[in-house]
């Protein structure tokens, strides 16, 4: 039961740790600042078992941060559950809008996580793929309700976040074709429909 | 009162450094407790119970109008506490159309006279405390802050003319600078001065009588609502900011962005000493106050008296001298 | 007294016509005097000061050129055309061209001009700048300096990093490079003496105040210790007095070695971006608090502020000693500071 | 995900529809209205405050402090609205809005909210907004929406005042000045501490926990008629977290409220209301505002426990690795 803390609750001299996510430094003290664990992590350089032992001398100086437990059936590796899209969060988004200069898409999930509300970004023509980036069209890389892997590359201005495809497993994931059926990749420009066989022009991202 | 436009980092940077300093630089080489010059006339509208004129060199101008007009107790032998608040009514609006572009985007364009935006009260969320909500808090003041000599002094019983029948007071508060966060200083000095020189018609007819109240119309012998001599004084609100450990008063625009913890304090005159009740305490958003590692959240124990002390200290004087002021420009004329 | 209480005074009072120069004589050139004798009222206007109102006949001459703020009137009796003034102020000529300087004016942008500005908004490729013009001025990202050597080309991560550069509430430094056909000025700061504004303190005066001259940066020596202080008079009113920084220019020169002169330009672009001030001491503080004060009260006393005037405020302001609010409004000593600098003035 | 574009307009019911939580009605409570415990004035009201209830908003929480009933929910961090006329924020905004419920209040209110609850409403902000690591949440917006069902105040019979007529002067009793600044006081104090919580159970970064507190000092009746009352301090009387109805024989001078942050000793939100002597500098202040802190304090007890309560819960439900027991987390931060 102790091993909860609240925000406000000091865990320990600010020489002693490396502050981690969930904890901030006032007058060389960590504080906690959300509800939840305290977990300390040391450097793996150091020879002690996993974090069991706190600061002795001798080992590098450990990280420690607080997590928020979420009752999830996946325990994923981000457990602090307000998230935000980051510069450098891989994000999925569905493609809502497109013109000749850039695809507008709506992020519905970051760094794995659903979010509760849906975040607005952009990728700009020239982000859509890595190289001849002059040859880039919008309309042959995406297709509004296109299901599209990206990473964030900018906050961006007030309403759009600036994503980017560029990366071989960055692309579009899940597309319908024109007469509305589900389509396969079969390479990294082209995705084939299920039915009719129709191929149609995407940035696709590499499957896993 | 945050400024339309955000200051940049570094002007807040300096700001905050020469105002932590010891002893501190204000950018108009002010001492800290000193006030900037205002300009104040009071009296000046024939067809008000008393007014008042304001003109700040960055706050702007404000007027305040007072009417008291008669009205009907809305119950007869029981008066509840909220039918007498209601024998108050305050309003603060934004003269339309002033100052073109002025920022704020609440006066109407063009050069229209009409009302264009109401703020204080009117526009509150969340994000504008301090001052918005002025209607709601000049009218805290009034009510907590008549008690002088006694706690149980009360403005409203002034209002009383005879059973069943007492004075409604109208104070309407014109902002002749267009802005969504009016100066407290500006409003509650205003408002100060236009209670000061507030006379009430002499009541002609019995006070025991249910009949609608005479009066007489000779306004030699009007009764003051606030007595010049004795001591219920109307309520002043001094805003004050604190930076480090210094306490500074009527801060500008610049210094509350660069503030780390602000008050307004209500005060009201005690004796002909000078010395002060407070009578309300108001937090006041200020520019660093929160949201960044590193930056105070609030106000500790120790500087919080010195805010007080600060305020207490300088109020008695800045009281005296508005009422002097007032009753000067009132025997004048 | 913890506060200064003043009653309304009357609008103008004598004492302004001791500042002879108001905007008004100094806007005619030698040969000033106007021949428009016959015009009773004009003369009238020009012996207090040469003030014109909107509907003011300002001649009925035919050898004038209808300029900025009259317009052309014909008159019933006589039938001849006149210039008629559509504004209150003063009037200036250039060769045969008659218009009118409004007494009071919001700023209007003019090729060349030094202003100081705030970004209002931080779009994909672009800033508004809020000159205290009608229209927001932009500045384009290609209109700048980037860091990391003048000459740099201009990538798209640029585009991304916008906000690094200048973000929200920012001052700048920056020239009008173009206007636009409804007046809308492009500004820049393709020069190391342009650019972000630190070490100092913003202040406001109305544009009418800073009188034009061949440079608006000026640099002061300030006693007291307080060192150098740099102040920017923008043309359009907004005013910054920093501590005087060593300019970033490219003083290596040609003859120095291009290894030398390619670092030193690194070294003055991240520096240009900073948000970081300086170390600055309480003395250079409490001067530039007091050339900001100077500066206050020679516009709040209808003095056009310039070079000359800055110093000789200044230093009667040493003279004077001041403290706090006496400055503020219509505070007496401000106005006794700018009286003494312009007897200063006379005497030289 | 539905494949719907978003509405953005209203927060969206959850698709399968919620269950209202349930409390069971204590035996005692019914229809009668509670007399007035006899608890010593310098102890708070039992405070039942509980969170994550409503499973639709990022975090929640329900306070119960006798009258008093108040739901909170927190919503984001979630997107500005996409209005050009908003601007960059590269710290969340904060937004606070409290409103009484219709029914909560003897006089029926309507839907839109009055100014006591924007004035309420913009208190609360003031109180939560430095408390909150908002630079951790650029590009987004906090909402902390505030219900108040039940509460109580004006208009009971004990404010109802008689005003005696006749003479020259006429009289009145009216000595209960404080009364509706006692019970705002009380609703603010509600609001600071269940928004917190609300707030942590959102996971939302804080540098510490608000908690809310009241303190409201009273003088003799008696003692007030006679003239010279500033010199009545000796037989001052203060009571945290107040009642209505005031003490026997007392009547109100002044109330405090604020918002406290135990771990760091910080006001955030101060707010008196009433007649505070100033003879001894600013003693009589302080005692005053120290009694309120010591309120808050209580209160913080509550909440530190109230939050943890839920997480805990989650802990046991997942069996999460149990993180390391720090030797330093033995600091309670109990009030």
């Amino acid at each position: 039961m102790s091993s909860l803390v609240v925000p406000g609750q000091p865990l320990g001299s600010a020489s002693a740790y490396i502050p981690g996510p969930g904890v901030h430094i006032f007058n060389g003290q960590i504080i906690a600042s959300l509800v939840g664990q305290v977990v300390t992590t040391t450097p793996p350089s150091s020879s002690s078992s996993s974090s069991t032992n706190t600061t002795t001398t001798t080992t590098p100086t450990p990280t420690i941060s607080v997590q928020k437990p979420i009752l999830s059936t996946t325990a994923t590796e981000e457990p602090n559950a307000t998230l935000l899209p980051e510069v450098s969060s891989t994000v999925l988004c569905r493609i809502t809008r497109i013109n000749t200069r850039q695809a507008t898409a709506s992020i519905f999930s970051v760094n794995d996580h659903i979010c509760g509300d849906e975040f607005q970004g952009v990728i700009r023509v020239q982000d859509v793929r890595l190289t001849e980036v002059d040859k880039v069209k919008i309309f042959n890389s995406f297709r509004p309700g296109d299901i599209v892997r990206a990473r964030v590359i900018s906050l961006g201005d007030q309403s759009n976040y600036y994503l980017s495809t560029a990366g071989n497993e960055l692309g579009v994931i899940m597309a319908d074709s024109e007469m509305g059926d589900q389509m396969y990749p079969i390479n990294w420009r082209e995705m084939k429909s299920t039915r009719t066989g129709v191929v149609e022009e995407r940035k696709v991202a590499k499957p896993f | 009162m945050p400024p339309p436009t955000p200051l940049s980092p570094p002007e807040l940077s300096y700001l905050y450094t020469s105002l932590s300093l010891t002893p501190p630089i204000r950018l108009d080489l002010r001492q800290p407790s000193q006030f900037r010059p205002i300009i104040a006339e009071c009296s000046f509208l024939p067809h008000c119970n008393g007014s008042s004129r304001i003109c700040m060199t960055e706050a702007g101008e404000c007027i305040v109008g007072i009417k008291a007009e008669v009205e009907k107790d809305a119950t007869t032998k029981y008066a509840t506490v909220i039918e007498r608040e209601k024998w108050i009514e305050v309003s603060v609006e934004v003269a339309g159309g002033g100052v073109a572009g002025a920022g704020s985007g609440s006066g109407g364009g063009g050069g229209g006279v009409g009302i264009g935006g109401i703020s204080g009260a009117g526009g509150a969320t969340g994000r504008d405390e301090g001052d918005g909500g002025a209607a709601v808090w000049l009218k805290e003041g009034l009510l907590a802050g008549g008690g002088g000599a006694g706690a149980g002094w009360s403005i409203l019983d002034r209002l009383v003319i005879s059973s069943g029948w007492h004075w409604k007071l109208y104070i309407d508060v014109l902002l002749l600078t267009p802005t969504s966060h009016p100066s407290p200083l500006l409003l509650s000095t205003a408002v100060n001065m236009a209670l000061s020189s507030t006379y009430l018609p002499k009541l002609t007819s019995p006070h025991d009588i249910d009949d609608i109240p005479t009066f007489s119309d000779d306004w030699a012998i009007s009764t003051p609502l606030y007595e010049p001599t004795s001591f219920p004084k109307p309520p002043i609100s001094l805003p004050v900011v604190a930076v480090g450990d210094n306490v500074f008063l009527d801060p500008s625009v610049a210094e509350v962005a660069a503030a780390e913890a602000g008050l307004v304090i209500t005060l009201s005159l005690v004796d002909e000493e000078g010395s002060c009740d407070v009578v309300g305490v108001r937090s006041m958003e200020v520019g660093r106050a929160g949201g960044k590692e590193g930056e105070r959240k609030g106000i500790g124990r120790k500087l919080l008296r010195e805010m007080v002390g600060a305020c207490v200290k300088e109020a008695g004087e800045v009281i005296k001298g508005l009422g002097e002021t007032t009753q000067k420009q009132m025997f004048r004329a | 007294m913890p506060i200064q209480i003043i009653a309304p005074a009357p609008f103008v009072t004598a004492a302004d016509e001791e500042d002879d120069e108001g905007g008004v004589r100094l806007d005619f050139d030698n040969e000033g005097d106007i021949a428009m004798d016959s015009d009773a009222p004009r003369r009238a206007g020009r012996q207090t000061g040469g003030i014109v109102t909107p509907g003011e006949v300002v001649t009925d001459d035919p050898q004038w050129m209808r300029g900025h703020g009259t317009y052309l009137c014909q008159s019933h009796e006589s039938g001849s055309q006149s210039i008629v003034s559509s504004l209150a102020g003063t009037i200036s000529k250039t060769n045969k061209l008659l218009s009118i300087r409004a007494l009071k004016f919001r700023y209007v942008p003019e090729i060349g001009d030094l202003v100081v500005g705030r970004i209002l908004e931080v779009q994909t490729k672009r800033w508004r700048v809020d000159i205290a013009a009608p229209h927001s001025a932009t500045l384009l990202l290609s209109s700048i300096n980037l860091p990391g050597g003048i000459l740099r080309k201009r990538t798209s991560t640029d585009e991304l990093q916008i906000r690094t550069f200048f973000s929200e509430g920012d001052l700048l430094v920056a020239e009008v490079q173009t206007l636009s056909n409804d007046g809308q000025a492009s500004l820049h700061t393709r020069s190391l003496k342009y650019g972000k504004l630190r070490n100092g303190v913003f202040m406001m005066i109305d544009a009418g105040m800073v009188r034009r001259m061949k440079s608006h940066v000026l640099t002061m020596n300030t006693s007291n210790g307080g060192g150098e202080v740099d102040i920017y008079l923008g043309v359009n009113g907004y005013i910054y007095i920093a501590k005087h920084t060593t300019p970033l220019t490219e003083s290596g020169g040609p003859e120095g070695k291009s290894v030398s002169i390619t670092r030193l330009e690194e070294e003055a672009s991240e520096a240009i971006y900073s948000n970081v001030n300086e170390e600055i001491s309480p003395e250079t503080r409490a001067e530039i608090a007091r050339i900001a004060c100077v500066i206050g009260a020679l516009a709040k006393n209808g003095v056009k502020v310039d070079e000359e005037m800055v110093h000789l405020g200044y230093e009667a302001a040493l003279e004077e000693f001041l403290q706090g609010m006496e400055w503020g409004g219509d505070g007496e000593m401000g106005r006794r500071v700018v009286e003494a600098s312009l007897v200063k003035r006379r005497e030289q | 995900m539905a494949a719907k574009a978003p509405d953005r307009r209203r927060n969206n019911p959850p698709s399968h529809g919620t269950t209202p939580p349930v409390f069971l009605s204590s035996a005692s409570s019914g229809a009668v209205k509670p007399k007035q415990s006899s608890r010593p004035p310098n102890e708070i009201r039992k405070i039942f405050l509980r969170t994550g209830l409503i499973s639709s908003v990022t975090g929640s929480s329900f306070l119960e402090i006798a009258p008093l009933k108040l739901s909170i929910s927190v919503l984001g961090p979630r997107p500005l609205p996409r209005t050009s006329s908003t601007p960059f924020a590269a710290q969340a905004i904060l937004t606070t809005e409290v409103k009484f419920a219709p029914f909560a209040s003897t006089v029926r209110r309507g839907y839109v909210r009055d100014s006591s609850e924007r004035d309420l409403g913009s208190r609360l902000y003031q109180a939560l907004v430095g408390a909150i690591r908002r630079e951790l949440y650029p590009k987004s917006r906090i909402e902390v929406v505030v219900t108040i069902l039940d509460s109580e105040d004006e208009g009971d019979d004990v404010n109802t005042v008689y005003m005696e007529e006749g003479k020259t002067t006429v009289e009145t009793k009216f000595w209960d000045a404080g009364r509706s600044e006692r019970a705002l006081g009380v609703v603010l104090a509600g609001c600071i501490t269940a928004a917190s919580a609300a707030l942590a159970d959102a996971g939302i970064e804080m540098f510490d926990l608000v908690s809310g507190g009241v303190a409201t000092s009273f003088v003799d009746e008696v003692g007030l008629k006679g003239k010279g009352v500033g010199d009545a301090v000796s037989n001052k009387l203060y009571v945290r977290d107040p009642a209505i109805a005031p003490p026997e024989g007392k009547v109100p001078l002044a109330t405090c409220v604020l918002g406290y942050m135990a771990a760091r000793d910080e006001i955030s939100e101060l707010w008196i209301s009433g007649k505070v002597g100033t003879k001894n500098g600013t003693a009589e202040m302080d005692e005053l505002v120290d009694e309120a802190i010591a309120a808050a304090r209580s209160a913080r007890g509550v909440l530190n426990e109230a939050a943890k309560e839920r997480v805990q819960f989650i802990v046991d439900k997942t069996g999460t690795t149990e993180p390391l027991k720090e030797e330093s987390t033995d600091v309670q931060m109990t009030g």
